[in-house]
């Protein structure tokens, strides 16, 4: 393709759209990553919640009208995500179990959690479709998309708005971009948020003034759980319409990475995500250029890496700038003397 | 569970196709043991092309002639695949070991001369008879840059066609999934065939590096879309899959690889299987049950090579009811005058080997 | 009437084995201030932490109000109106002053936090009990003084009835100590009851009715504060008599050791923390930095250990610079130094003893020969140590981090004082350390002293300051505001008043005095 | 004394029940799922195991050698990247940049192999050396970014991984592979530069003693060394170490780097030891594997062999089912989960034990201790 051509198509309010739907299925993990992580009990398995929640998402929604029949059919996608969440909220609550209670370490504990999820799922879908592959053969439902009505008129902000071709986001992508406010208010503003901080940065402290320590750690890995269910589902259910072995391809490591590209606060984590979100959509659209795939595929991590470099000599120039004001003052201040 | 009904009933149309009915069942029931066969997958299976065709094709050949079949999937840990061989070898009981692709070339000949009572097949490449090894190996390989041209004539004659969702620019796409050798004869084939129906054609050509991330297959294939492509060629396997999404949601086209995807979809997703206009099929399914009929007859030719291009059924278009549909008929006209001349040898098709 | 605490037989043993509490009885009478005292070691925090639920016994029974409780969480302790201070800080460093202060009782409108609300209460109490915080101000960011004081102020908010402060005063300066104790008083006044641990037992005398002993796990005694003397107290607890005086030969006043000039230092915040500092440290003296906490000693002392670097300034030592270039060059150029916060700095819980007392040395002979370390040697050295000073515990490989708080301190103080220095720097050497080895600490400082050392000693216990020291500088707001030769008629009362920003030297004062 | 002999008495008892436990638990699934639970089951706990058969004539013969290899050859690879993972982690260092080196040491080492000629000797000595210090380069870079520039490690290098990976096959496609064969591999090494067979019928090479040799070296590092010193005192208080004089930068780099040896070393295993070339993707995600190794050793390299050689077996022992039994590869992945789950549930003996002393007076529990009176 021509440079034009894909500058054209970079600089555009599709290409917005993209990174929307794109980080997604970035933020929704991230934000439960924060939350684990803030609370001291990092959840590595960001990535196996993801794939079973996606799994189950599917699987529940396209048989549901065989295993209950007789309910209105709306009701089946929604039957899919409740199973997706409820999956989540297992994996958390095994991974919450083994370490809280029996003193397993939580990263292990995850690891295995991954390996699960990853065997398990291809184990279920064989069993249940004979496919080991992917659900394609179900009729695999979505969750609706939602339109924002009137804006469609109005070019270039219709389709930021509506997406690319002017049908609406997917709910879930709306749901991330809530869950930011939601997080950032149960942080910052709760008694709940608060006390999850407060185990998180000193345990000891926050059990002597009477926090139940373990009860919020159980707590916070749940919400993660929870949050990186509905990632999966995003997945499944709404950016895409089946589930495949491994479709999560590694987006639980990136969105732990988010956290930490994030500097552990939700807006910082949704920015990180829109990185890795605008990264990819940049990749998609570079990758029709006449440059090897390989150098394309470098381009996400390598911004990233540029941010994160970036973003700490900032910081660093900034401290250096304060000692420099002040030697400023203080000469003037002796020369005044 | 369930019946794995649409594992086996992805139709085609080539010659070597066995009956669905089983006709033929009674014939092989006199042998008293019956025929012992294992599959070795090194990858795995559930990539929606290679190897679960190649199972297909095992398990129709068990349906028809009762014999026995074993699948051993060594995965995608190529430091494992040797041991896996190995382990194969020393402790199960086989009569025929099928194996697929070219890594597993150096390990048949090292290995098949130390077996001379067992039988061997490679699909997908071909061991090296002349070192006088390897009598007891049938190998089979497929033209699929013929039948790739031909899925390029056809995408630069319909992106310009008046049909919804196509537009006049003259751009079509492919996405592989890495770019290897095996990956690239598809391209090649692909490319070659669409600029020799409309030089002034634009093609994209694009790699996930990845076989399964169907996220990222669609937004590639929207990506390409939004460049003005209209047609996208899918090599990747399970990253495929969100191509077809993309085509579905955009209003655009894909070609489908390897199976008739449209009719696997078909069932399940009517909109989308309307937007895969045809498939490059690459009948590994039928060649191996070719095979495994041959041998049981006694006919297949052990210590040779057999190449299925066109004239062979192993590869070609998938010309089911969305292709008979959408193409306009001087389209047709124009893919099976292409496929005659790759028939008569008029057309080479270059390789990307 | 029943006591309001009966705790009965408690036994306490830890998983590695150490046995802190053995067959303790330990009764507490309503509206009383009860002293617990002991030695490092001695088990009183370990008693303290099981009433307030943060460890389980091992046996033994709790009796509240003469009613048998179980006590899994301190959680329930509060609930049961028990409320503690702790030894190390319970403190979360990210959140404000007042977050701290309500954390886990937050007040709420509208289901959300209120923070006016916090703010608000936390100015109330801290007005009411006397106790001076800035609300707003983030934990990480304030003197230790203060977080001391948020911390009385949280088990205040929580209304406990029964106060367990576990040595409080260790880090206040007299002003500060002379405020806890009226608002103690006050508390008392109110019929609430207190649990006072301290190493200092002129606090003893000075605030409690009653007070409890303890030695190697036990209960050694238990009286009427009134019919003992401290010498008493000390020789219950040590079993031997102590020596409250320290023998001080006249000072043989050497070169200047090390010289400091213009030292000035910003936070990371931008806020100065240091202003233009100079002083020297001469052969055979022991320097006294006065000053209340917060006013700039803990950035002295860290960059004079190398831990920063100044924002200007230097200080050299023999003509050569040693700041700038890292701790380890400045303790190569001959100077040790016990960090004030001993939690952070100066020690690593979970490596071993024998590690913690090689981390200035293990890369020299003969802990490392030729590219190797020796752990017989490393081993050695450590138990030499532990013996020279006093060390309790289980071994050298045990952990710190199952010291006491006293034996930590030591650990420190033997790994410094054993580094042969030039320069020592000591910033409160003798915080939470129990008589014994506080007089043992101070003999110390003392002898490197004669033996020609230079020492800079920084610490809020004015009374040591002024036993201790040859001359004494006091800081205020960063600055260096008035150096005195040390002298009998020097008062705390008159260094109070430098101390406080009333009063400062003419800089022509200060310089003939360095 | 006794008393650390008792805890590690204990200790052993722990892993051998939960060990226990875990195979149990292991073996329920199993009976779900297959037909003949028993025989699969077996098959996963003997096949790694070489067995002896005596023939009819009373002499006999050693059989499943080339089972036994798998296991040690995959115990290897999981014992460098374990012994790697140790390092960063011992420095409280949470790198995952393990599976990025391990590509760039393979391709470092591939590169050596097949454009360099030289005696064996020389040949792999170098390919080693190259291979160890592209591992190092790769984990200097994180290193000095978190070092000097504070970038979180985490962030840093699960991005150098995919560059890494990338950088490999863009090298490979486009510029070493041989161009003549069907797939992308390159040519297999010359024979100076395979790794020599130790155990005849296996692919278990001189690997084995460089990994032993690794052993001994990390172990050594860590604990008698300045800089293992400096690392373990950096993962126990950072504040400490700074304060005591040691260059925690430095330190921090250098942790990241050494690791990254290791990790580079466990690459020229996969490529010149087991596979003789180089192939697209050698052994995916084989880096996190270096994870559980190095946690069940609790960071302690002396006990890095035993976790890799344990996980190796259980790892192959299932690779050994899924192929001999009905149990599919995605169950014995569910089993593997769960052993790995119960492996590293320290507590349940002590909750057992725990419950067992409370019903012992605390007396008793005085007394027994101070029988063995080794505390003040
Ligand atoms: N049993 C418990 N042990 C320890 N902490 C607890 C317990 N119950 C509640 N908490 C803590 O108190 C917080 C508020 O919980 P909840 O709203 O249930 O109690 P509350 O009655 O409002 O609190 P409180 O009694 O402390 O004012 C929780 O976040 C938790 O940290
Ligand atoms: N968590 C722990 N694990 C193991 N041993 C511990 C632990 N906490 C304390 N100990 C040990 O128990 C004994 C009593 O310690 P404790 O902290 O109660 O002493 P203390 O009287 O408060 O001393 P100090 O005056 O120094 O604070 C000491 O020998 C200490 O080493
Ligand atoms: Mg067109
Ligand atoms: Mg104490």
């Amino acid at each position: 393709m021509s440079l034009e051509t894909v500058l054209a198509s970079i600089f555009s309010a599709a290409f917005i759209a993209t990174i929307l739907r794109t980080s997604t299925p970035i933020i929704l993990p991230a934000m439960g990553g924060l939350i684990s992580e803030l609370a001291g009990v990092i959840n590595i398995a960001l990535e196996g919640i993801m794939l079973a929640a996606a799994f189950f998402g599917v699987v529940v929604g396209a048989l549901g009208p065989e295993w209950l029949p007789g309910l209105p059919g709306w009701i089946y996608p929604w039957l899919g995500a409740l199973a997706g969440i409820t999956v989540g909220l297992g994996l958390a609550l095994i991974i919450a179990f083994f370490h809280l209670e029996l003193g397993a370490d939580i990263i292990m504990a995850a690891l295995a959690i991954n390996i699960l999820a990853a065997g398990g799922t291809v184990f279920l879908m064989f069993s249940l479709t004979g496919d080991k592959g992917s659900t394609s053969t179900l009729a695999s439902p979505a969750l609706p998309t939602i339109t924002i009505p009137l804006v469609s008129y109005i070019p270039f902000v219709g389709q930021v708005f509506n997406g690319e071709n002017l049908s609406g986001y997917n709910m879930i992508t709306y749901v991330a971009f809530i869950s930011v406010g939601l997080v950032w208010v149960f942080l910052y503003r709760t008694r709940l948020g608060t006390h999850l901080r407060a185990v998180g940065e000193n345990p000891a402290a926050a059990a002597s003034v009477g926090i139940n320590v373990k009860r919020v750690q159980y707590i916070a890995l749940l919400i993660s759980g929870v949050l990186a269910a509905l990632g999966g589902i995003n997945l499944s259910m709404g950016y895409l319409t089946l589930f495949q072995a491994d479709m999560t391809a590694g987006r639980g490591f990136i969105a732990l990475a988010a956290v930490f590209l994030g500097n552990k606060n939700p807006v910082g984590t949704l920015i990180a995500a829109l990185i890795f979100g605008a990264a990819g959509a940049l990749e998609a659209q570079l990758g029709t250029l006449n440059i090897p795939s390989q150098l394309i595929t470098m381009i996400p991590p390598l911004v990233t890496i540029a941010a994160l470099v970036i973003y700490n000599l900032r910081r660093q120039a900034q401290m250096a700038a304060n000692a420099r004001k002040f030697q400023e003052k203080l000469e003037a201040d002796q020369k005044a003397v | 569970g369930g019946s794995p009904a649409a594992t086996t009933d992805a139709g085609s149309s080539t010659s070597a196709e066995p009956t669905e009915e089983g006709a033929g069942v009674a014939e092989s029931d006199t042998a008293e043991t019956p025929l012992k066969v294992i599959l070795f997958v090194n990858g795995l299976l559930g990539d929606k092309s290679f190897f679960d065709s190649a199972q297909r094709g095992v398990d129709q050949a068990v349906k028809d002639f009762g014999i026995e079949a074993k699948t051993i999937e060594a995965g995608d840990d190529q430091t494992q695949w040797e041991a896996a061989i190995i382990d194969t070898l020393e402790n199960e009981e086989f009569d025929i070991l099928i194996f697929g692709t070219f890594q597993m070339i150096e390990y048949l000949e090292r290995f098949a001369p130390e077996y001379p009572d067992k039988k061997f097949i490679i699909y997908d490449a071909p061991v090296n008879y002349e070192n006088g090894c390897c009598d007891n190996v049938y190998s089979v390989t497929y033209k699929q840059n013929e039948g790739s041209y031909l899925a390029g004539v056809y995408a630069a004659a319909m992106t310009t066609q008046n049909l919804d969702g196509m537009n006049p620019e003259t751009i079509i796409g492919s996405i592989g999934g890495y770019e290897i050798p095996v990956i690239m004869d598809f391209i090649v084939g692909y490319e070659q065939g669409a600029k020799e129906t409309n030089p002034d054609i634009q093609i994209i050509r694009q790699f996930a590096n990845s076989w399964d991330d169907p996220a990222k297959g669609k937004e590639l294939a929207k990506a390409q879309f939004s460049q003005g492509a209209d047609i996208v060629f899918q090599i990747a396997a399970g990253t495929g899959q969100g191509v077809f999404e993309a085509a579905a949601e955009d209003g655009r086209y894909a070609i489908g690889v390897d199976s008739d995807q449209a009719l696997i979809v078909e069932a399940a997703d009517p909109d989308q299987a309307a937007r895969i206009l045809t498939s490059m099929m690459k009948n590994v399914d039928n060649s191996l049950h070719r095979a495994i009929d041959l041998h049981l007859k006694g006919e297949l030719p052990y210590g040779q090579i057999e190449e299925l291009g066109i004239a062979e059924g192993g590869v070609g278009l998938a010309r089911n009811k969305y292709y008979d549909e959408l193409t306009p008929a001087d389209v047709k006209a124009l893919v099976d005058e292409a496929e005659q001349k790759i028939l008569n040898g008029e057309i080479m098709v270059e390789t990307g080997f | 009437m029943p006591n309001l605490i009966d705790m009965r037989d408690i036994i306490k043993v830890y998983p590695n084995g150490v046995v802190a509490n053995r067959d303790v009885n330990f009764s507490v009478e309503k509206g009383e201030i009860h002293a617990l005292v002991g030695e490092n070691g001695a088990g009183k925090s370990t008693l303290m932490k099981i009433l307030y639920g943060l460890e389980q016994p091992t046996g033994g029974q709790i009796f509240l109000n003469g009613r048998a409780v179980t006590i899994h969480n301190s959680h329930q302790a509060i609930n049961l109106g028990i409320g503690m201070v702790h030894q190390n800080f319970m403190l979360i460093p990210s959140f404000t002053v007042a977050e701290n202060v309500v954390l886990g009782q937050e007040p709420t409108k509208r289901q959300m936090i209120d923070a006016e609300a916090a703010t608000r209460i936390t100015l109330q109490l801290a007005q009411a009990y006397g106790l001076d915080v800035d609300p707003a101000a983030k934990v990480e960011a304030t003197p230790v003084g203060m977080r001391q004081r948020v911390e009385i102020l949280k088990t205040l908010y929580r209304g406990a009835d029964l106060l367990i402060l576990d040595e409080p005063t260790a880090v206040l300066t007299p002003q500060e100590t002379d405020d806890l104790f009226d608002a103690v008083r006050r508390l008392v006044g109110q019929g609430k009851t207190v649990i006072f641990i301290t190493h200092k037992l002129v606090e003893v005398k000075e605030i409690s009715d009653r007070v409890t002993v303890m030695r190697h796990g036990e209960v050694t005694g238990r009286m009427q504060t009134a019919d003992v003397s401290e010498e008493d107290i000390a020789r219950m607890m040590v079993g031997r008599d102590v020596l409250f005086r320290i023998e001080k030969p006249p000072q043989q006043r050497g070169e200047a050791v090390v010289r400091v000039s213009g030292l000035s230092y910003v936070s990371a915040t931008g806020r100065p923390l240091l202003r233009n500092v100079s002083f020297n440290v001469y052969h055979g003296e022991i320097l006294g930095i006065a000053g209340v906490e917060g006013n700039g000693q803990t950035q002295l002392a860290e960059l004079l250990g190398g831990l920063a670097p100044p924002t200007t300034g230097e200080a050299t030592i023999g003509g050569q610079s040693i700041l700038g270039r890292g701790p380890r060059h400045v303790r190569e150029a001959g100077v040790a130094h016990i960090p004030e916060d001993r939690l952070t700095n100066g020690v690593a819980l979970e490596a071993s003893i024998a590690d913690n007392l090689v981390v200035d040395r293990y890369y020299r002979p003969p802990f490392t020969h030729r590219g190797a370390m020796s752990l017989r040697q490393i081993r050695q050295h450590a138990e030499n140590l532990m013996q020279k000073f006093d060390i309790r515990a289980a071994g050298a490989e045990a952990t710190i981090g199952s010291l006491s708080g006293g034996n930590m301190q030591k650990v420190i103080i033997a790994r410094e004082f054993s580094a042969d220095p030039a320069l020592l720097i000591a910033a409160q050497p003798t915080r939470g350390v129990d008589i014994g080895a506080s007089e043992f600490v101070r003999r110390q400082l003392v002898e490197a002293r004669n033996a020609g050392k230079a020492v800079l000693l920084i610490s809020a216990d004015l009374a040591e300051i002024l036993t201790l020291a040859d001359r004494i500088a006091v800081m205020y707001k960063g600055e260096i505001v008035a150096v005195f030769p040390n002298s009998p008629d020097l008062s705390e009362e008159a260094l109070g008043l430098y101390m406080l920003g009333l009063k400062r030297q003419t800089p022509p004062e200060i310089e003939s005095h360095l | 004394m006794s008393a650390t002999r008792r805890q590690m008495a204990l200790e052993i008892v722990r892993i051998v029940v939960v060990v226990a436990l875990a195979l149990l638990l292991g073996f329920f699934i199993t009976a779900l799922v297959s037909d003949d639970p028993v025989g699969a089951y077996t098959e996963f706990l003997t096949g790694p195991l070489p067995k002896v058969s005596i023939n009819d004539d009373g002499s006999w013969q050693l059989r499943g050698v080339n089972r036994f290899g798998n296991w040690i050859e995959d115990s290897i690879t999981l014992i460098l990247l374990g012994l790697s993972v140790a390092i960063v982690f011992s420095a409280r260092q949470f790198s995952l940049g393990a599976e990025g080196q391990l590509f760039l040491g393979a391709l470092a080492a591939g590169a050596v192999s097949l454009y360099i000629q030289a005696p064996a000797v020389i040949h792999i000595s170098l390919a080693l050396i190259a291979a160890g210090s592209a591992g190092f380069i790769w984990g200097l870079i994180p290193g000095a970014l978190k070092a000097y520039l504070n970038a979180d490690e985490i962030v840093s290098t699960l991005m150098l991984n995919i560059i890494a990976i990338q950088f490999y096959q863009f090298v490979l496609i486009r510029y070493m592979r041989d161009f003549s064969a069907g797939y992308v591999g390159t040519e297999y090494f010359p024979e100076t530069a395979v790794l020599p067979v130790v155990i005849p019928g296996t692919r278990v090479t001189v690997a084995l003693f460089i990994t032993i040799a690794a052993v001994v070296v990390v172990w050594f590092f860590m604990s008698r060394m300045p800089l293992g010193y400096e690392i373990r005192m950096l993962g126990a208080n950072r504040k400490f170490a700074e304060y005591g004089g040691i260059k925690v930068k430095r330190v921090i780099t250098l942790s990241m780097a050494i690791s990254g040896i290791l990790a580079g070393l466990a690459g020229t295993h996969l490529s010149m030891g087991l596979l003789k070339q180089l192939t697209l993707s050698l052994s995916p995600n084989i880096g996190f594997e270096g994870i559980v190794v190095a946690l069940l050793a609790r960071n302690d390299p002396k006990w890095v062999p035993v976790a890799g050689l344990f996980y190796g077996y259980l790892r192959t022992g299932a690779q050994i089912m899924e192929r001999s039994s009905d149990v599919t590869r995605e169950m014995v992945l569910v089993i593997q989960a769960v052993i790995i789950l119960f492996i590293t549930a320290e507590l349940i003996l002590p909750l057992i034990q725990q419950w067992w002393r409370r019903r012992r007076s605390p007396k008793a529990i005085l007394d027994s201790i101070e029988e063995v009176g080794d505390v003040a």
